[in-house]
């Protein structure tokens, strides 16, 4: 029921398409290119000599632990510049049982009041 | 509208159920509230089970033959038995919580902090 | 716990008798009068819990284990499942017709003709076909399921460091 | 009275207000007329002995017209029982 | 071949009962011994799945054909057109939401075999385990509104004593009991409108409801009662605050199955709205001026705005989490929000007049309705990845995890395709799914898109931040020990992973062989009545 030819078939939206072959292609050519572009790169790098030393500006290198940023420490500034959205999201995710069954009885008074009186 | 009582018997159970899951902080009162609700909701299906002057829904050597309503019977009955089930289930995991946390209060256990 | 005091514990022997008797009734009667497989099997566990009330938990644990249960448990729903699936079987095995899941396959078709008639009155328990041996197995499952729930969460919460008796 | 036992009572109030206007819009109580004639259960009641051979109509709604829910019902019993057993099952070590 | 016809006429009840009649045996067959019970729940899925996929070619053989299986009776209906048993009628959406719950299914059961070898009392989770999977067949084939409820309950205990199933923990339980007051309560009051529905028109069935309802004051409140608690079954925001607690704290094979319940509740919202009812949702409620204000065009709006808002907060969440489980549990907040987004643009305008609306409208019912497949098995397979770590080091806070990558090589590729899937990367699924969503919402309106597609950036985002902290950096000392996972859990990731693979490759054959009828089944309910009490 399924023939071959399908599975060429480009999938298409009203207004656009998307076809996974095609962009195979394009994403293979573009790795090519880049690798063409890394290729003609600087020659005198060696491997196993102090150019691969970490060199974190003349102090000695940490252990391994510390090494690793903490997931917590990933988008720092993010978290701090929406701060006072973040503080509102908190207090609303209060790990209470009430609260949940309260947003439900929320959700169904609004609704009655768009249904109702509209 | 004085026919409609029993209705408002059965929104009254919901919202006191309902008010005993929302303002109260005691996980066994919010038990309570849930098995209120469960019961005006087995209520509302008894009531509207009911026929004038009618009687059960079971042949008998005489009688009238006016019955009453006999699915909704069994509906409250599959209802009783979910809600005996979910009670059980309720009242064993607040065993299990008040081991760990050695209170029932909602609003102090379950706060997720990382 | 050691249970309760002598005098609970005669009145618990007295009652315990009746409460069978009356909770099997209901069961056998489904299909004939008020009751059915549930409400007999919730009699029946009352009295069961009865008992556990009286000689305590530790007792009851000693006589029967909540696996035991849980395996009559099973063995009733699998009769009931199965009484279902015959609608399916038996009635390609006896007829032509077309039978589905839950079909009631003794009644209407002559492959038991003993549970084939009507019912009228109290007390013909050999009819509604397969209506009985359904009340059968959800009372089996429900004396053993509910009995379990009790048994467990009362053992569970039992007191410990009282000295066992 | 804090902001969140305020927004639970207007709430609340508002859920109550527009439950009891429907428990008012429902039929009358125990009343059935042409418009609201209850044509299943009556089927039900005219044909259980011929159907099932029950005499009661409950059962027979229970165990025949309606047994996939039965089962349903018996399963949401062995659920229970399994999950309390699972519960305060003996943890290893 | 008659008996595979046999089978195929009864399939509808035996997917149900198959399950079921496996966890009756469960507790039998484990006296035996653990390694016979293993087998013969993975033997009963596989069984389930055979006839579901049966089923499925008897269907998708027939364009538009519906399977209406009467327990007990022979005939549907009576005279009179009003049904008296309980029906199962398998649509193209029934059947498509099954082959998902096929899916979870059969990986679920491989994956426990290995990630829950140390536990105690696994009998008893098996049992449980298949009658969560039976309850959301059930849930997802029913015809009836109260057999809906029935299977609602059973899966709602069932993954409720499996959510607490490590009682050492205190969250676990915790978070058990959150569940279990969530759905009870939301169960009740679906229970009170299917109440009021049966009081008012005499009928449980879905389809005679459907041909009897008109829309009174008495159905608004039921509507606006089983769409609360189904959205609350399904985590939207803001009822969506139970699903961390329970996804994070679960076991990731019971993770897997509580995935494919809440998409089964969110069929239950589209069953309900769609085909119950359907006919009145184009109903004129209010006249502003000259242009009439219709219930459609209100709900659309409202469970848009509820979809953005769960996008959000969902992603916003998941950006500030530091438990593996709980910040991929907000991120399938957020693709639930992507489904919300599309059934309410839908809403909003398939019920219009304009031919072209009707083509968006159903074009972003399309896109909806695929991107349930690739949610269940994009969120499915991250969740098991992040099991799998869990497996290996007992570890689940990020802070504390880090550069895996050396010790587990099959776990980090799997858990590279999640990520590009899940945050909409092509040539994943997940973009497949998402493009369309876009361009249907952009033809709603603008803003819609514009924030779907900010916010799937920062859903990419948050993956990255888990890939980051888990798998790379340099290599730990504490884990040095770790070793990947075992067969069957890498076996399990691996079958998820390779739907995915085929399903981003090949997009258009699932959507035009799969999704399709499921858009055509919610488009016109008349086809979906008359089916039941014959030509309208």
């Amino acid at each position: 029921m399924i023939e071959i030819q399908d599975f060429l078939r480009t999938l298409g939206t009203d207004s656009g398409f998307w076809n996974p072959l095609v962009w195979g292609v394009i994403i293979i050519i573009a790795f090519l290119i880049a690798y063409i572009i890394r290729g003609m790169g600087k020659t005198e790098y060696k491997e196993k000599t102090e150019q691969t030393k970490v060199f974190l500006s003349g102090n000695p290198e940490l252990e391994k632990e510390e090494m690793h940023v903490k997931a917590s420490n990933v988008y720092w500034g993010f978290m701090e510049s929406f701060k006072w959205l973040y503080s509102g999201l908190d207090k609303m995710h209060t790990g209470n049982v009430s609260d949940y069954i309260l947003w439900f009885v929320i959700i169904l008074g609004v609704l009655f009041l768009i249904l109702g009186v509209i | 509208m004085i026919y409609n009582i029993p209705y408002i018997a059965v929104v009254a159970l919901i919202l006191i159920g309902l008010y005993a899951i929302i303002f109260k902080r005691n996980l066994i009162k919010i038990v309570i509230g849930i098995t209120l609700i469960e019961s005006g909701v087995n209520l509302f299906l008894i009531t509207l089970a009911f026929k004038q002057d009618s009687i059960a829904p079971i042949y008998r050597g005489s009688g009238s033959r006016i019955m009453s309503l006999p699915v909704p019977h069994a509906l409250t009955l599959t209802s009783i038995v979910i809600g005996v089930a979910v009670l059980a289930l309720m009242l064993s995991l607040i065993i299990h919580i008040y081991k760990h946390y050695k209170t029932l209060d909602a609003s102090k256990i379950g706060r997720e902090k990382e | 716990m050691s249970g309760m005091s002598r005098i609970v514990k005669t009145v618990t022997n007295v009652a315990f008798p009746i409460v069978m008797i009356y909770g099997l009734y209901v069961i056998a009667h489904g299909h004939l009068t008020p009751g059915g497989g549930f409400q007999g099997g919730a009699v029946v566990a009352s009295g069961l819990a009865m008992l556990l009330v009286a000689y305590g938990s530790v007792w009851t644990m000693g006589k029967i284990k909540e696996k035991q249960l849980s395996v009559l448990e099973s063995i009733g729903a699998f009769g009931f499942i199965g009484l279902a699936f015959l609608g399916i079987l038996m009635v390609y095995l006896y007829s032509g017709l077309q039978g589905n899941f839950f079909n009631n396959f003794l009644i209407n078709q002559d492959i038991f003709p003993i549970f084939n008639e009507l019912g009228r009155g109290f007390g013909n328990i050999n009819t509604a076909g397969v209506i009985p041996l359904m009340n059968f197995a959800v009372g089996l499952k429900v004396i053993a399921g509910l009995f379990a729930i009790v048994l467990v969460m009362a053992y569970a919460t039992r007191l410990k460091g009282v000295k066992q008796k | 009275m804090s902001k969140r036992n305020f927004a639970a009572v207007i709430f609340f109030a508002i859920v109550a207000v527009f439950l009891v206007f429907g428990a008012l819009m429902m039929h009358p109580f125990g009343e059935f007329n042409e418009d609201n004639y209850p044509e299943m259960d009556e089927y039900i009641i005219d044909n259980t002995q011929n159907e099932t051979g029950a005499d009661n109509g409950v059962t027979a709604v229970v165990f025949d017209y309606r047994g996939f829910d039965t089962l349903g019902e018996a399963t949401v019993l062995f659920t229970a029982v399994a999950g309390v057993i699972i519960l305060f099952r003996r943890l290893k070590k | 071949m008659n008996i595979i016809d046999d089978l195929i006429l009864h399939s509808p009840a035996l997917i149900v009962a198959i399950p079921l009649l496996g966890a009756f045996l469960t507790p039998l067959i484990s006296k035996i011994n653990d390694k016979m019970r293993n087998i013969f729940v993975i033997f009963i899925v596989l069984l389930t799945s055979a006839i579901v996929l049966l089923l499925a070619n008897d269907i998708y053989a027939v364009c538009g054909k519906i399977h209406t299986y009467v327990f007990g009776g022979s005939s549907p209906v009576t005279q009179g057109g009003f049904a008296i048993r309980i029906l199962f009628e398998v649509d193209g959406l029934n059947i498509f939401m099954a082959l998902i719950a096929t899916i979870l299914a059969i990986v679920g059961v491989i994956y426990s075999w290995a990630f829950m070898k140390e536990n105690t009392g696994l009998d008893k989770y098996y049992t449980l385990y298949l009658l969560m999977i039976a309850g959301m067949f059930g849930m997802i084939l029913t015809g009836d509104m109260f057999n809906f409820f029935v299977f609602l309950e059973i899966t709602s205990i069932a993954s409720c004593a499996l959510i607490a199933f490590w009682t050492n923990k205190g969250k676990a339980v915790d978070a058990g009991f959150k569940y279990i007051v969530v759905s009870a309560t939301g169960a009740l009051f679906i229970l009170f409108a299917i109440a009021i529905l049966y009081g008012q028109y005499n009928a449980l069935n879905m389809a005679v409801l459907a041909s009897k309802i008109e829309f009174s004051f008495l159905d608004n409140i039921a509507l606006v009662v089983l769409v609360s608690g189904l959205a609350m079954k399904a985590g939207i925001v803001p009822m969506h605050m139970w699903l961390p607690d329970a996804y994070g704290r679960a076991p990731a094979s019971v993770t897997l199955i509580l995935v494919g319940v809440t998409q089964a509740s969110l069929y239950g919202a589209l069953r309900m709205i769609f085909t119950v009812y359907g006919d009145s949702l184009s109903t004129t409620l209010n006249q502003i001026g000259d242009i009439n204000i219709e219930l459609n065009l209100i709900l659309g709006i409202f469970i848009v705005a509820l979809a953005l808002l769960t996008i959000f907060i969902g992603v916003l969440m998941a950006l500030k989490e530091n438990n593996f489980k709980r910040m991929i549990a907000f991120a399938a907040v957020a693709e639930i929000g992507y489904m919300i987004l599309a059934i309410g643009a839908a809403l909003t305008t398939i019920f219009s007049a304009a031919e072209t609306d009707i083509g968006t409208g159903a074009m972003a019912l399309k896109g909806g309705i695929f991107h349930i497949l690739n949610d269940a098995l994009d969120v499915g397979l991250l969740f098991l990845v992040a099991g799998a770590v869990y497996y290996a080091t007992k570890e689940t806070s990020l802070n504390r995890l880090g550069g895996l990558a050396r010790n587990m090589k099959y776990t980090t590729i799997f858990f590279l395709i999640g990520l590009l899937a899940v945050s909409g990367m092509p040539p994943m699924n997940g973009f497949a799914s998402k493009l369309i969503i876009y361009e249907s919402t952009y033809q709603v309106n603008p803003i819609l898109s514009i924030i779907a597609i900010l916010c799937s950036i920062l859903l990419l985002a948050v993956f990255v931040k888990v890939f980051h902290s888990a798998f790379l950096g340099p290599k730990q000392p504490k884990f040095d020990d770790v070793k990947e996972v075992p067969k069957s859990m890498l076996l399990a990731m691996g079958i998820i992973a390779c739907i995915i693979i085929f399903i981003g490759l090949f997009p258009d054959i699932v959507v035009n062989n799969i999704v399709q009828p499921a858009v055509n089944a919610i488009t016109d309910n008349s086809n979906y009545i008359s089916n039941v009490i014959g030509g309208i």
